[in-house]
């Protein structure tokens, strides 16, 4: 039974997860690092633990510090959240010998699912698509021409163990076959200490899109359906929505199902995701399983209704999944964008600094996970996100206004952010038609950087502002404040002479 | 440094026993207590005591021995009783500065009714002033027999809470 | 077509108009009277008139100087929001005169269902069921002793023109009966001029419930389902729910029809609440109808999916109602509770001033819609609501659960609230067990005020902060802030030298 | 009161032409504003010209005459111009007293590597220093041909925005 949960992270997501903890009166604990002792998720948590200096791989990722943590909280188990911890078999494998429930997959299934051969030969195995290529490492130069030419180019080279786009080659043409994989191959040695590669054929332009499962230790798993996620930067999610604008119903039912298949292959436990890449004709392929919450599951949450870390919490202590798939339905539409603390206009160059003032938007239909306030200092050590601004409407349009709606009145000074930015995709027509995919952010480049409009009168006004705030400042007030000043000598008179009240 | 701090009517004394630079030791009657506290913002404490995570909201109220703290959602009404509060106190006027003479509402308002003139001879609970707020009408009575000596406000007058509204004697 | 609509309205209501005025590309104008230069609607506003000195009466209520600032500003509409002019038939008749579309009813049916004795006539006339008694005017004591004897004992004698209570006896006894006839007909010639009196049956610890319904100008009218409002302090809602914990969907169904048959009487074009009466057994009666938008009609948006202020400006402009009744379907459980500056523990005064800090909760099955921000002053002269919490679960229980996070984590300091008192009235067994009606707050006043923990060591700990803060102030500060110094320093050599980024 | 005031490119003169109390006048180069100003909060401003309403955040920078003004989203760098700004401009420093032989990073974080060191005789385009902040890295280079006069950070070392780093010559 569990009662207390730590939380292994920081920020929005710390905060997501212990609201949740709150409703279902469990106990959250922090655990923060130096510079995150005044972080709003140590004071929202019940209990907060210090874990060590600032740099992560001295605090948040030091599995020693969060089980100590753990133990003297009597935490009955421990939530990764996202990034950090969360894909660590090790750390999942610690906490089962220390008598802590893991909130996320055995360590088995993070291994399996967390190497790419691996993976895709469990995937090809359990019938499901993947894209097309080999699943076995390339030996020689023979193997390597043989199988590229089977699979058809142009294809890409991938590192085994690999990540952030190490050890990967794009071949188009015959002629680059050898070379490629053999500068694939000594990257990836360099980079994981393991020189396997595989090749899978190009998908030119795909929409990523993914399907979130559930699955609970009594065999049963479900599909949240799922997010269209193609607008990124750098392979960075900025916007995310569910429905996809490209689905149809016999698609959505096609994929959902392999979704699940996927995870009934490593008899998932847990909240996980399926992404896929989706061609323009509708094929589809698994591309790899994340085993963890993704930061964008609000559009989930929102879409069917449910409360995901919840259903987490409750599978992990044995419960069963608290939905059948048929209960599980999409109404409406939601969006979400991620506000960054960088400047889209100087190269998206990182912001961090004290918030001056900040005024959250609200109302219909507008969810907003942050966790910064006026006066907070955004830490240097740290990802640069500030928070998420989902928007839920009755149809995509809507969702699209609100979402608009929101980001004009996200009032935030003292780090540049990128808030316009998220404005002007949602102002793009590529992004407005539905019609877009991967290649979004570098086709639309020009235009979301662009100032469509003309300023001069909020120009003039800004000038006005300013020279009326230095004007104050410098003491050339004339009467202003005087109003408030004959006010509070009421204040001072009552307190001089005493007062009642009868 | 050593103080005595009141809220309701509970006087306890608090004293610094040692600032470690990361915590501070601290005194509270008798319990002595170890806290991790970082000011968030302006008056706003995170105070961990013993790892648990407590917000505290402070706002000065009308003098800087005098605060409303906001904890958990609930109001304390803090006083910082220090020598010159003592001596008023031990002359029995307390550390509110209470006067059953002045006749004061505690919110701001307007006034709709002025029941009584100069001079006029009231009995206890005689209704002296209406005040009205926020479509709420307040009715300010004397508590005993006494005599109007002052009318500080006229009908109509916007007014700010506690503000001297009639004296009577 | 509508493209610029003036608001006549302040505070929460009115941001939240202008929210979906945004949302539909169209302008918003406020209006502000001096108290409100700084209130947050006139800066979310596109454009802003004053209209006059402080008290409603020469501002907000004055006719003239709204229909100049909708005449000067160019405003094709004018929402009245809730209160102020929204069910004044005279002001309704004025925007038409001026060619200005009234957001709300016309001026008949305002008539019509603002005078209680014709609107009963009115429902009896279409089949509703209402409260048995006479639709009549009483002109004499034998009237009044054979018609209360006809309705039978217990009864309610209720002025026709009535409202806040004023002219309404209750009557038990037989003996009574003349005397509160003629106390209720003097009290009502007093207070409006008008001496006319019914006789209602009484209906002992009612169920407030309430159905919203929308109109078309095409003659197509729904219902969106009920609302709970049975937790009433002073006949003041505090707290709403949907659905109803009373309602079965046999009952929704009947109750939907009447209201629905209801408006149609009337050839009802707009948003409106059908209110009802509903006794333990579940006989429900017509009490009145709210020709406006309700304080808590985010709970039904949330549970049904809709936008009911675009669906008022849809229709005001002529357009078709954007969903049949078959579309309409309830999904989970909403709370509204009322947040106002007020102090429970103090008789309910109303607590204006400077809000010092406030720190909104947010997060999943989470609205909030308000007007307030730090530095704010809120002023004497209107209402003490100064927000709505709402919260949506997939169950009552969770909608609950969340209502009590977000209470909790509603930080405010600088004005007393009463976020205890709501948060108490969660936690009650009768709320939690939705066995509750209208007798509620009465049945439960001392455990709504009673402080069930024990505080010594919260208290403790702010006599500890009040220490160091006071400390502080007093500048015995030891070598606090001595960080931030230090690294400031970088900032003014910096700036003596001359910075460059290369 | 008359100022000259710098957005970006942009320099206007500003100048108060009457202070109603209700409203002010104020001439942005030929054009005249008479504007409802209202400070809402600290540096926050509410402004009502011809009935329009904009709200305008006014953040303090480095000094007292540089300002970050966010508006609708966009931010706008204000430079105030008074005769010591003028001066400076004058004599070719610009207002925010760019200096080209002092190496910075506008954004706080940490020093991941120095590449150079005292007396290094550098091309161009050679990369000085490596920061990091948010997992981002940044490299900052020389302009010119330059030699390193003094190096103030050391590798692992914690800065604020705008700190000298490196100095060349």
């Amino acid at each position: 039974m569990i009662n207390k949960i730590l939380i292994a992270n920081r920020g929005e997501i710390a905060l997501r997860i212990m609201r949740s903890c709150r409703e279902m009166g469990i106990k959250s604990v922090a655990v923060f690092s130096e510079a995150d002792r005044k972080s709003k998720h140590v004071y929202y948590a019940d209990e907060a633990y210090f874990i060590g200096p600032s740099p992560s791989n001295e605090s948040y990722l030091k599995v020693d510090n969060i089980i100590e943590a753990a133990k003297k909280s009597g935490a009955d188990a421990i939530h990764p959240g996202y990034g950090f911890l969360s894909e660590n078999a090790a750390f999942s494998d610690r906490c089962k010998a220390e008598g802590i429930i893991f909130i996320g997959p055995t360590s088995e299934v993070i291994s399996v699912m967390g190497d790419k051969i691996s993976a895709r030969k469990k995937m090809i195995d359990s019938g499901v698509l993947v894209v097309p290529g080999t699943k076995e490492d390339i030996k020689s130069d023979e193997d390597a021409l043989r199988i590229v030419k089977m699979v058809g180019l142009p294809v890409m080279i991938k590192a085994s163990a690999g990540g952030g786009g190490k050890g990967m080659r794009l071949v188009r043409h015959e002629k680059d076959i050898i070379s490629g994989v053999r500068a694939a191959k000594s990257e990836a040695l360099a980079a994981f200490g393991d020189d396997a590669v595989y090749v899978e054929k190009l998908v030119e332009n795909p929409h990523h899109i993914e399907f979130q499962i559930v699955g609970d230790s009594h065999g049963n798993v479900v599909h949240l359906f799922e997010r269209e996620c193609s607008v990124q930067r750098r392979h960075q999610k900025v916007v995310e929505e569910s429905p996809s604008p490209l689905m149809t119903p016999e698609l959505r039912e096609k994929m959902g199902t392999m979704a699940v298949t996927a995870a009934k292959a490593v008899n998932y436990v847990g909240a996980g995701t399926i992404e896929f890449l989706v061609d323009d004709e509708l094929n589809y392929y698994f591309l790899e399983m994340n085993t963890r919450l993704q930061v964008e599951h609000p559009i989930t949450e929102i879409v069917v209704g449910v409360d995901l870390v919840k259903a987490q919490i409750i599978v992990a202590d044995g419960g069963y999944l608290p939905w059948n798939q048929q209960d599980l339905l999409q109404r409406g539409h939601s969006i979400e964008t991620r506000i960054y603390a960088e400047d889209p206009f100087n190269n998206f160059m990182p912001s961090p600094g004290i918030i001056k003032h900040i005024t959250e938007p609200l109302g219909p239909g507008i969810r907003h996970d942050g966790y910064i306030y006026a006066g907070y200092e955004i830490p240097i050590y740290y990802d640069p996100m500030i928070s998420k601004l989902i928007s839920w409407g009755s149809t995509r349009q809507e969702a699209i206004d609100r979402m608009k709606r929101a980001l004009f009145n996200y009032k935030l000074s003292g780090v540049r952010t990128n808030i316009r930015y998220l404005h002007r995709i949602m102002e793009s027509e590529d992004f407005a038609s539905g019609n877009y995919n991967t290649g979004f952010i570098e086709k639309n480049a020009d235009f979301l950087l662009a100032d469509a409009e003309n300023y001069k009168e909020l120009e003039d006004l800004v000038m006005i502002a300013s020279f009326l705030y230095f004007r104050k400042q410098t003491g050339n007030n004339d009467n202003q404040h005087k109003e408030e000043c004959t006010q509070s000598n009421w204040n001072n008179y009552a307190k001089q002479i005493g007062v009642n009240r009868l | 440094m050593k103080l005595d701090i009141k809220i309701n009517e509970r006087i306890a004394t608090v004293e610094m026993i040692e600032n470690t630079g990361k915590t501070f030791k601290i005194k509270v009657d008798d319990q002595i207590y170890e806290v991790d506290s970082k000011e968030v913002k302006d008056g706003v404490f995170s105070i961990l005591n013993d790892n648990k995570s407590y917000l505290i909201d402070i706002i000065s109220g009308s003098s800087n021995k005098n605060f409303e703290v906001v904890a958990w959602n609930k109001v304390f009404p803090v006083d910082i009783i220090d020598a010159e509060a003592k001596y008023l106190m031990s002359r029995g006027q307390g550390t509110t500065g209470d006067d059953e003479n002045v006749i004061s509402s505690p919110m701001p308002g307007k006034i709709v009714k002025i029941m009584v003139k100069k001079g006029d001879v009231l009995k206890a609970g005689d209704t002296v002033i209406v005040v009205s707020a926020m479509k709420m009408e307040s009715e300010y009575k004397v508590k005993q027999d006494s005599t109007v000596q002052d009318i500080l406000v006229s009908e109509g007058d916007t007014i700010e809470g506690h503000q001297p509204l009639v004296i009577v004697e």
